[in-house]
């Protein structure tokens, strides 16, 4: 560059110190109109739902990269906001099904292709299916929650029929199918890169898309961002408004939310709780907040360790926490109580509700006398230190309440690796935690959390046979007899209480006024196909 | 010259076997369990065993040693799991968004530093000396996390002087070609004057947070040898001949007392990159700081390591470049060795 | 001790900052010794009615999430803070300033080891190691002083080495050694104390240090438990609130902890310029 | 010999302001140098020699001030000139060489340069042929391989070599006033003697007046035509050296004859004088500072010191003179 022409150039650039010079805004203006930047503090750390290790934003760009056999449907909720609809399926990659006690037949749609242009066939979904059950870990864990197990269920009838053979009757065989881990995968381009050690390409899938779905990947730089582009041959639903999406990491809180109320981002689920609650009276912006379906904060005790094996501390502790002060404090109203309900017994057969506990130091005091504790003991409470942001003002309080009563808990902030391997052990006296199930039943929250399998979940080592006579028979049946079901197990664990249940978060997510048609998924994830930038 | 470098690069080998196997150490001292994490949250105990497994983790603790040493030489620094790409290939994507970060602080720090620390010294005694002390340990005092914050606040939000901080380029523009993975650079070779402006933009903020807390020990350092050059007898010889004040401060005293100053650089580098960590996480700046934080935060060993190594690498190569500048400057070592 | 006082006079006299650092150490010091004392409230009762309270006559500092006072919370985390970092310098010292005085003082294969340990630890970014340390040894308080003291030691270890070498056949130690001193009596008791004054100015400077250091670390999450007062994790408990306006909650505590490494840089430099005035720079 | 003075020093005060108080470093310094004329300063170490030449200079340490005097230089005072008009005269008027020479010349910086520096800085030669020119004043000072040298660093040359690039520099603008302090301190006895020679010679050339520091009282007198005595910043004879030698009148100046036994003796290895310098930082400095040491003194010693002519141009500042 020639010295004049730099100084010229510089000279042009202070100049427009401020603002974008205008002759690069209207090429950027026409970006943005097309574009949706989402802002997020989590990175997806694979393409491959099925992959070992997947996290949670991986999710997000398997679900809006590929088809699934068949989705949800839709419903308002009670504000008038898009809510998936989990009794509702509909067609995604097949078109229609026919449902028999003993099999399911889909008809896929004709003309769809993947991303490379190869038409999908039965044989691609079939191929799909047999890695979901193979591949082990999570994948295969979620498929057997609806009795999918084994590859020979799955039968490739002709190109454009798929059938599954049931195993027995589970009520959640055809929900799980549209879930976000039967993914349609590309099979031929699979197994171009499948080896003799790796049959199921994980290797390769990890990093690469074989999708068919609404969006393909422009960029992907790990730990920084994804770009996604519209795929304008998608066929397995309406084209999807939004050409491209932007899915940039912004680790700080604080400067999401300027990003937001600046205008520079578009959409953001990850805020604190009064960042939400502020924003929401914020006239620049929408906020959604939908409370998120079989899940709740709690505060599990260990019932396998002194104290907490006796009930009546941990109905002691019940009772001496700070539920409205943390709904106050801590949530600043973004949750729902699951608190002060007018006794400890089941309201419905939804999950979840309600116990009949609130802060009541006396009765507490009282309980803690009658377990042999008028003095109260030490113990520690832990949160992982991934969840600082409300964990840590909670336990402060709970802490403080605590102390009201006798018991000195010392928190404990656990980084989030050693947590899992905490979590695992089931040795921590106390923790604050939270648990959701995609799946919104309640029998499927408490066969993770309260049964005697004792899966990771059930973090307070709880067992008792009763309860997972209640929970296994309610998995398999329906109608009154399920209702009664229900009942008993909720009933059980209010009054055993190895659990406390503080609140129902709420999913919020917060947007530019521009930005319409968001709808909740059981999955949290943000589902680009359906917004809109006006 | 040559065997100046080689015999430096003789010393550093020791260092950086002591970093090789104090990382390793470190990292398998970590009381998570990445087998646990990486198993995903519904997986069996069957299922996290053979994680481990798959991860080499149930050897014994030498026998992982020599497997990583093995790697190591073979170039492989592993898979992150975090986010399921090699360290060696997020290293390399990731490494020049700090070093473009860390030496463009560098560069205004030296920037400023220098001249404050030559007029301090000229002015020594005076309100100037005091006020330059006192910036500069005001300067050191702050802690980078801080700053970054108040100066995200107040030119982002407040005053909307400063873009975004989501990173190094803008959004809504697309990255320059890539030729050395520094956007200043390659937008300018490029001539890509949207993306150079973009660039820039992004990296004052975080960068002007880092430059104020390396200008002391930068300036300190000027002054102060400046003041012993300004106090030695070839000074006074310059002025016993009469040269003009411009030329006894910059050719004849400046020159020499740079010398100590280019050593104190290294130093003043590895602060840096410490700080880097900070000013990267509250700026989304997308370098090998904010990586290491992250991989510790999950137990994550291999970025762990990886970013270590690395660094004990650039350590070593940034002191053979200052040796080798200090040569260019100091005949006494250039012609000695 | 008369001509120090008198030269510490005059130091003073020609440095005004000096004294206002001295002044400022008083203050921190009285802080960190009475502060539960001298707090207007408890700084760990919560007070929801109280919670995000701009600062005012009743909370000087304000009040944060919680309804804590800030100003409370700010004074009482003085002690925390200047513990650590003391307990870190004097760690540092001790693990420093013995291994380089028989690193300077034995030669050999003691100063080879200590020389590669030393290398090896300046060969990582400082913050980083820290960081790493503190995960590794698990997440509490007196990591953060050994993590701070590891990252710290190759300075000490180098002065020391440093001043060793040069007394190892000075007169004095050559005179003890022939009075029939052993090799480690000489070393502890004629060599080590000739360099306190040395390894004093160091310490005052690394103490500025430390606390950054330790501040860091607490800021992404390390060290510190709640419901504790430390001035890294309150900035770090603020930033969340900055960009909704309330800014005091990191504003305080974070200039605070600013005034506190400014106090103890201007202490070293003024220390420095009482013992040895040919270091200054 | 045509008494024209190329400098005149009168009434000549300094102090030093130290961290330990207010030194006076020179008292009441009066000394004339005429053209063509060679002057040596003659004292121990500290005795305010090299303080002189530095005020005189305009080259004292920021510490250092003037508090009274003039010093006299072709009609201008060199005092009283402001540091732009003096640094005009510094180099090109007046010019000063140094002990140690090695150290006396910037180490990073080809020695060709050095002089070519001063050279343009006083427009005795061009950009362009200052190169030449310096390597035209090696030549002069008799370094063999000019155009090599010139391109060397002060390290790679001896300690003699050294000296001869310093005096390079100082003659380079050919002054009027050359300032030696100590040249011949830190070389060998051979190199000594041929540094000598060559100040004198070239001195001898241009009719330049000399200054020449020394504490070597024999030196001083085989080179110099007239020797100024300092003790403790006070100049307490002033002399030509034939006369100072055949009959020193300060008992100070006895002592130090006495105290020279050879010609290569120094005054450091002389331990025949009793005591040492009295602090000048004392408030209560007696007015003869030699007093305290002195053997014959009076009690009108306390009282100012007189400035007695004892001879041509021989002045003795004593009470009480031999």
């Amino acid at each position: 560059m020639k010295r004049r022409s730099f100084i010229k150039t510089t000279a042009v650039a202070g100049a427009a110190a401020t603002t974008a010079p205008a002759i690069w805004s209207a090429a950027k203006a026409q970006a943005r109109n097309e574009t949706l930047l989402l802002i997020t503090e989590s990175p997806p750390n694979s393409m491959d739902i099925q992959g070992v290790g997947t996290n949670r934003p991986s999710y997000e760009v398997s679900w809006n990269t590929y088809d699934r056999l068949i989705t949800y449907g839709v419903k308002k909720d009670a504000n008038g906001n898009d809510h998936y609809d989990y009794r509702k399926l509909e067609p995604e990659l097949a078109t229609d099904w026919n449902v028999t006690p003993t099999s399911a037949t889909f008809k896929l749609r004709k003309g769809a292709k993947f991303h490379d242009g190869t038409p999908i066939t039965a044989k691609d979904v079939k191929w799909s299916f047999d890695r979901a059950v193979s591949v082990g870990g999570f994948p295969t864990f979620q498929m057997k929650a609806g009795s999918l197990e084994k590859p020979e269920q799955f039968v490739a009838v002709d190109d454009n029929t798929f059938r599954i053979d049931f195993l027995r009757v589970d009520k959640l065989t055809m929900p799980d199918i549209g879930v976000p881990v039967p993914v349609i995968m590309n099979s031929g381009l699979c197994k171009k890169h499948a080896t003799e050690k790796d049959p199921w390409a994980l290797e390769w899938l990890k990093n690469n898309l074989a999708a068919g779905g609404a969006y393909k990947i422009e960029r992907w730089q790990p730990g920084q961002e994804v770009v996604f582009m519209r795929n304008d041959d998608w066929k397995n639903g309406p084209l999807p408004k939004i050409k491209r999406v932007i899915r940039r990491i912004i680790p700080s809180a604080g400067n999401r939310r300027a990003l937001l109320e600046r205008g520079d981002a578009d959409i953001s689920f990850d805020l604190p709780p009064k960042d939400f609650a502020e924003l929401a009276k914020s006239p620049k912006l929408t906020v959604i907040g939908t409370a998120i379906e079989n899940a709740m904060i709690y505060l599990g005790m260990n019932v396998n360790q002194k104290p907490f094996d006796n009930v009546k501390v941990r109905q002691a502790v019940a009772w001496a926490l700070p539920y409205q002060q943390i709904m106050d404090s801590v949530m600043f109203g973004r949750a729902l109580p699951l608190f002060g309900g007018a006794d400890n017994l089941s309201k419905g057969t939804y999950w979840p509700q309600k116990d009949g506990y609130r802060t009541d130091i006396p009765k507490a005091k009282a309980l803690m006398a009658a377990a042999g504790y008028p003095d109260g003991f030490e113990t520690t409470l832990s949160f992982d230190l991934g969840m600082a942001s409300t964990n840590e003002p909670l336990t402060i309080l709970v802490q403080e309440s605590l102390k009201q009563i006798g018991i000195k808990a010392t928190i404990n902030k656990i980084p989030g690796a050693n947590w899992r391997g905490e979590l695992l052990k089931k040795s921590l006296p106390m923790i604050a935690n939270a648990f959701g199930g995609w799946l919104n039943y309640p029998e499927y929250f408490f066969f993770w959390c309260y049964h005697g399998q004792n899966a990771v979940f059930n973090t307070m080592g709880y067992k008792n046979p009763k309860m997972d006579a209640l929970i296994d028979k309610a998995r398999f049946t329906t109608g009154a007899e399920y209702d009664a079901l229900v009942k008993g197990f909720i009933d059980i664990a209010f009054e055993e209480v190895p659990r406390v249940p503080i609140f129902q978060p709420l999913l919020d997510v917060a947007m530019q006024k521009n930005i319409t048609g968001y709808r909740y998924w059981f999955h949290r994830q943000l589902d680009y196909r359906q917004l809109v930038k006006s | 010259m040559l065997n100046l470098l080689l015999s430096r690069l003789a010393t550093a080998i020791p260092s950086i076997v002591g970093v090789v196997v104090v990382t390793f150490m470190l990292t398998r001292l970590l009381p998570g369990d990445p087998a646990a994490y990486f198993a995903g949250l519904a997986a069996s105990p069957q299922a996290i065993a053979e994680i481990r497994h798959n991860l080499g983790l149930d050897k014994s603790l030498p026998e992982q040693f020599v497997a990583y040493v093995g790697d190591l030489l073979h170039g492989n620094l592993g898979n992150s799991l975090s986010t399921g790409q090699p360290v060696v290939a997020e290293i390399a994507t990731r490494l020049p968004a700090s070093a473009e970060l860390t030496l463009f602080a560098l560069i205004v720090a030296v920037a400023i530093a220098i001249p404050l620390g030559v007029l301090a010294a000229v002015k020594q005694g005076t309100w100037i000396d005091h006020l330059c002390r006192v910036v500069t340990t005001a300067g050191v005092s702050l802690p980078v996390f801080f700053t970054g914050l108040l100066f995200a606040y107040v030119f982002y939000y407040l005053l909307q002087w400063a873009p975004a901080p989501t990173g190094r380029i803008d959004v809504f523009l697309s990255p320059p070609t890539h030729i050395t993975g520094f956007y200043l650079i390659d937008s300018a070779l490029t001539g890509n004057l949207e993306a150079f402006w973009g660039a820039l933009r992004q990296l004052a903020l975080p960068a002007i947070s880092m430059a104020i807390f390396s200008l002391a020990p930068l300036a300190r350092m000027t002054r102060g040898s400046m003041l012993a050059v300004l106090g030695s007898d070839f000074i006074r010889t310059a002025r016993a001949s009469g040269l003009s004040p411009r030329t006894v401060i910059f050719t004849y005293a400046f020159r020499n007392a740079v010398l100590p100053v280019i050593t104190t650089l290294g130093m003043v580098f590895s602060f840096l990159l410490g700080a880097n960590v900070l000013v990267e996480t509250v700026f989304a700046w997308p370098g090998i700081g904010l990586y290491a934080v992250n991989a510790l935060i999950t137990s994550d060993y291999a970025p762990v390591q990886g970013f270590v190594l690395t660094m004990a690498i650039l350590y070593v190569a940034l002191n053979l470049t200052i040796d080798f500048v200090y040569g260019l400057v100091d005949p006494r070592v250039r012609l000695d060795s | 001790m008369l001509p120090l006082l008198r030269h510490a006079r005059y130091v003073l006299s020609e440095n005004p900052v000096t004294g206002l650092a001295f002044g400022l150490f008083a203050l921190f010091l009285i802080a960190a010794i009475f502060g539960p004392v001298l707090a207007p409230y408890n700084p760990l009762q919560s007070n929801a009615a109280m919670a995000l309270k701009p600062p005012s006559a009743a909370h000087w500092f304000g009040t944060d999430q919680l309804g804590r006072d800030i100003f409370s919370r700010v004074l009482v985390a003085t002690r925390l803070d200047l513990t650590i970092a003391f307990a870190s310098v004097i760690l540092a010292f001790m693990l420093g300033a013995l291994s380089g005085v028989a690193a300077g003082y034995f030669g050999g294969w003691t100063d080879r080891i200590v020389g590669r340990l030393a290398d090896t630890i300046m060969a990582f970014p400082l913050f980083v190691l820290a960081m790493g340390i503190v995960a590794a040894l698990g997440n509490e308080v007196i990591n953060i002083v050994i993590a701070t003291a590891i990252i710290n030691f190759p300075l000490y270890a180098r002065v020391a080495r440093a001043e060793a070498n040069v007394r190892r056949d000075a007169g004095f130690v050559e005179a003890a050694r022939l009075s029939g001193n052993g090799e480690t009596r000489v070393l502890l008791g004629h060599v080590l104390p000739n360099i306190m004054p040395i390894m004093m100015v160091q310490m005052s400077l690394t103490m500025g240090y430390a606390i950054l250091n330790a501040a860091g670390l607490s800021f992404i999450g390390l060290g510190v438990r709640p419901p504790d007062a430390e001035w890294g994790i309150m900035v770090a408990e603020g930033a969340n609130f900055i960009q909704s306006g309330e800014w005091w909650i990191a504003l305080f505590p974070g200039a605070t902890l600013m005034l506190a490494v400014f106090c103890f840089n201007l202490l070293g430099d003024g220390l420095r310029d009482i013992i040895d005035p040919r270091m200054r720079t | 010999m045509t008494a024209v003075p190329a400098l005149q020093v009168e009434d000549l005060s300094v102090e030093f302001r130290t961290r330990s108080g207010v030194v006076k470093v020179l008292e009441h310094v009066g000394f004339s140098v005429d053209k063509g004329e060679t002057v040596a300063l003659v004292g121990e170490s500290g005795s305010g020699k090299s303080v002189t030449a530095f005020a005189v200079m305009g080259i004292l340490d920021a510490a250092g001030k003037v508090t009274s005097g003039r010093a006299l230089f072709g009609g201008t005072d060199l005092l009283a000139l402001g540091e732009r008009d003096l640094a005009e005269q510094r180099g090109r008027e007046l010019s000063m060489i140094f002990q140690n020479p090695r150290t006396a010349l910037n180490p990073i910086r080809r020695v060709g340069r050095q002089i070519a520096d001063v050279l343009v800085r006083h427009g005795g030669a061009t950009r362009n042929d200052a190169p030449q020119a310096a390597i035209e004043m090696l030549k002069r000072v008799r370094i063999p391989d000019p155009e090599r040298r010139a391109e060397a660093y002060p390290f790679e040359l001896s300690g003699g070599m050294c000296q001869r690039i310093m005096i390079a520099i100082a003659l380079a603008c050919r002054p009027a006033l050359l300032i030696a302090d100590e040249p011949t301190t830190g070389l060998d006895v051979t190199t000594q003697a041929v540094i000598m020679d060559l100040i004198g010679e070239l001195a001898g050339d241009s009719g330049m007046a000399t200054i020449f520091i020394t504490h070597d009282l024999a030196l001083a007198a085989e080179y110099c035509d007239r020797i100024v005595v300092m003790h403790a910043g006070h100049i307490v004879e002033a002399a030509p050296g034939r006369a100072l030698f055949a009959h020193p009148r300060h008992p100070y100046s006895a002592k130090l004859l006495a105290a020279t036994p050879g010609e290569t003796v120094a005054l450091e290895d002389l331990v025949s004088i009793p005591g040492g310098l009295p602090d000048l930082r004392r408030s209560d400095l007696p007015a003869c500072r030699y007093s305290d040491r002195c053997e014959r003194r009076l009690d009108q010693c306390v009282q100012p010191l007189p400035q007695r002519t004892v001879g041509e141009r021989h002045v003795v500042a004593c009470w009480n003179p031999l």
